[in-house]
């Protein structure tokens, strides 16, 4: 691939991503997830997806709406205030899709496991709780021999593709948030296999060279762009944009009715085939 | 502290009590929908510790917010903040060094020990009710030493003798559990929309430290799944003065604190 | 200790450090070390110090031809082109002080450890050299049984002190580079049981306030602040000032005799006691 | 690529031979004094590998600097850069994670399988001189899959049978140990004021690949304390054109470059 031309066309995002692939999706809950990008692999129906979602919301309610999800790799998954993501929940309830529990920071040094090729990182995190159980083969307490301490082993997780949502872009990959959440971002871009970036805006390389302090994602960290204007809605798009409250609600209200949910979904995001729909 | 005020609401005694709980050098970070704590931190340091550091939404440092908004992870609350510490690298080094000292925990279960429950109702296969998840509590429970529980629920769904899940960890199986397992400090308090709870020194249970004005006893063991240290005769919990409650209003002037009390 | 006033008089900043401690220098090599500050160990005339440094250079030295100095834990010390570190080289060749090195990545790997409050870190660097059998109780090669991988295990180091120069501070201990060479020094930062900043400059607390995405490290990460303007010099505190190559020639010059150093030193550092001068 | 240049010094020649070896998917960073591996990635990007990306200092990514200085981890490289990459923590993740794929060693000493050491001549607990340490090499010669040797004093002293001190990992012991001990890549070439050498498929010994004009095959095998591979004819390095020498001496005009072979 050029390093000088990543430039790729948002109608054509889902092409990036296989079904089946493990992908990480950027944003801190009503914060800056990459929205656009997810609306256009529910479009696209991409199936079976392993999802790595920190802390997320509406981003994998979509998915799992869309029936793109098989297994769900997370954190915390809600709308704060707004109540519980409602196709998540769901689907979590009856099964239909596989929900794996970790925790914000284990599943960060499950990604910087991977980024520095080492098969786990060791933390204090979860020890005493009943999430490591949950996936015996990927977290597990251990002793260091010589001091006795005691630690939880994160098992390396190397997603194949990371989405995340900036500011601004250049064809070249550089990225820069004006500040953001960066959050669990970059922790995501440094693990991933491949990178995508979406950007409110797409500049030219020589507004990165006049402030080269600003820059958040060096270009050869990330192998596509993509222009997406008001990307991250209804998250917030700090401090372009806030959160949607209005669409929250919404979404909320209509997703007690599962006709109102299809027309809803339909409208903002992608038509809900009938067997696919974990929404309704 | 001046005299009690006459008017205020639940919310209000419960902002001021958890406030009370913070000592001056408190370094505190604050999680989604949080209002209760948020109110509290900002009511500490406006009163008996102003300089405590609060880290809104874990992010901004020291900010002085005009109104807390509908989001506790949200920029309205970053305003006036010596520092945005956006990367989640540096955040976590700090939570993990003990520089951030103290966080406020809510379930939608807690047990005796204060551990606590976010991640589903039933079993965690096939869940009555799949909660949000644990988030961060698995990690800062172990890792912060200095952790307040809050509840706007008190009652037997919320106090139950015994977790569906354990997300986060308190006092563990109780006794020197934390200890063992080699994690610093531990819960300190739980405060309710009933009472003001602490932990039994040895066994580390919940010990009923005081009723709420208009709470009995009574009423805090028949709505506690579990059973409290009860130990001699039980205060009143002091109520805000008018200065707290106008302070508290100043504070939070949209009344966020309240969504928790709906 | 006041979180509202950190500030602590450069003249008094030896004591600070206890004869003993474990203190982190900061600064990469020609550039941003905390030089004002050294100065003042060697004045003082503390000894038995155990310093961390990992790519370091003018500042260890100091020190070593001061004499304050027990043990080095190293990464790299040199004056890049303008030669070896005279009282470092010589202080290694007759064994008065103990060189424990380390490289880069481990000394980081083992900052983290102490950190996160984990017995160690995990990392590929090092394997197949001489360095982990240099302290075997600290730096190990481990197989991981799950997936068989190898690993480096390097074990938390905690530095009693660290020391950092920056450009701007409050009094609270709010700090910010400008930009610089952050490189190692919030690794130390993070790492430290106490640290000290030293600023070209003390500024209002609402300085941080009007730009809080730019400051660099948080007031509660930090103790004690110390105003030292030029701190840095003879190393750069870019972009503000650069190394001053001329100090760097003329000390490598003195340093071929015992008298012309002793002068040089005195009149920059400290007089060195005839007992004590590495450099000599 | 154009006549052969008459006139050019043997520093030009051997940034020539390397900035060849850098091809167009290079991401490379470079530590101190290493003004022969900065020229060369210049010459290399302004010629046949126009997206070759160059972390100046390991900080500055992309930078168009004037000109090269005295030291190659300073500012005067930055200008023009496309970020400021100054966190340790991000800098080691791109090269962990292979991002920055390509790093150029010298070593005091350099052995047949292209280990290096920079630690001490002489044992490590009582040198006969101690060097600078062994800095990133450890740490890089294990983590990054490209490694490029350069040395501007080709001689039995630089070029030994056996380190005083193992400070960065080549091929390590040969053949297949790298692969044992799970690290990527591993030294490409090594190119020397004599000549250029690369190493042996499976045996991972230097082999001699080309000598320099004016140098003999057993100039080279004097000057080398290990045995080299030699196989069949060995051809004369490819000296550098006019155009090569003119852009090196416009990329770096105060001749920083020469500063390695004083």
């Amino acid at each position: 691939m050029s390093a000088e031309d990543k430039l790729w066309a948002l109608g054509d995002a889902a092409e990036l991503v296989r079904d089946g692939d493990l992908v990480a999706i950027g944003g801190l809950s009503l914060n800056c997830a990459p929205m656009a990008f997810c609306r256009q692999l529910a479009r696209a129906g991409r199936r079976d997806l392993d999802l790595l979602a920190v802390v997320s919301g509406m981003a994998v309610d979509w998915l799992i709406a869309a029936g793109c999800v098989r297994r769900l790799i997370m954190g915390l998954t809600s709308f704060e205030g707004f109540g519980l993501a409602p196709s998540f929940r769901r689907a979590a309830e009856t099964g239909s899709i596989q929900v794996q529990e970790w925790s914000e920071h284990t599943l960060i040094c499950a990604l910087q496991a991977a980024t520095a090729g080492v098969p786990f990182m060791p933390t204090r995190a979860g020890l005493g709780t009943d999430m490591p159980a949950l996936h015996p083969d990927r977290t597990w307490e251990a002793i260091d021999e010589r001091s006795g301490e005691r630690y939880l082993a994160c098992a390396a997780i190397k997603p194949d593709v990371a989405v995340i949502h900036v500011h601004e872009a250049d064809r070249r990959g550089n990225a820069r948030m004006n500040p953001k959440l960066v959050w669990f971002d970059t922790e995501l871009v440094k693990a991933a296999g491949r990178v995508i970036v979406t950007a409110e805006r797409i500049v030219e390389t020589s507004t990165f060279r006049q402030a080269p302090e600003r820059t958040s994602i060096p270009g050869f960290a990330v192998d596509h762009v993509i222009e997406a204007p008001r990307g991250a809605w209804p998250t917030a798009c700090w401090p372009e944009y806030p959160y949607d409250g209005d669409f929250y609600r919404s979404y909320q209200r209509a997703a007690r009715d599962p006709k109102a949910f299809a027309e809803l979904f339909a409208e903002h995001v992608a038509p809900l085939s009938t067997s696919a729909s974990m929404g309704a | 502290m001046g005299d009690a005020a006459t008017d205020y609401t639940i919310d209000e005694l419960v902002v001021t009590a958890l406030a009370k709980e913070f000592p001056d050098d408190t370094v505190a970070f604050n999680g989604a929908v949080s209002f209760v704590p948020v109110c509290a931190l900002l009511l500490a340091r406006a009163t008996h510790a102003p300089n405590l550091i609060w880290v809104a939404s874990s992010i901004a440092v020291d900010p002085q917010p005009k109104e807390i908004g509908e989001s506790t992870l949200s920029d309205a609350l970053w305003d006036g903040a010596t520092m945005l510490q956006s990367s989640a690298a540096d955040f976590w080094a700090y939570a993990q060094s003990g520089r951030m000292n103290s966080f406020c925990f809510r379930g939608a279960q807690i047990d005796a020990f204060g551990n606590v429950n976010n991640t589903v109702i039933g079993t965690y296969e096939q869940p009555k009710i799949r909660l949000p998840g644990g988030g961060g509590m698995a990690d800062l429970g172990c890792q912060v030493g200095r952790i307040y529980l809050w509840s706007t629920t008190h009652d037997r769904r919320t106090f139950v003798d015994k977790l569906d899940f354990r997300s986060g960890l308190g006092w563990g199986d109780g006794g020197d559990h934390r200890q063992r397992l080699g994690l610093p400090g531990g819960p300190r308090v739980c405060v309710t929309n009933l009472c003001v709870m602490d932990f039994h020194q040895v066994s580390k249970r919940m010990r009923l430290r005081s009723v709420h004005p208009g709470v009995s006893v009574e009423d805090v063991i028949a709505q506690t799944g579990f059973e409290l240290v009860i130990e001699g005769e039980v205060p009143q919990t002091v109520p805000p003065t008018r200065e707290e409650v106008e302070l508290i209003r100043r504070l939070d002037p949209t009344d966020a604190r309240k969504r928790e009390f709906a």
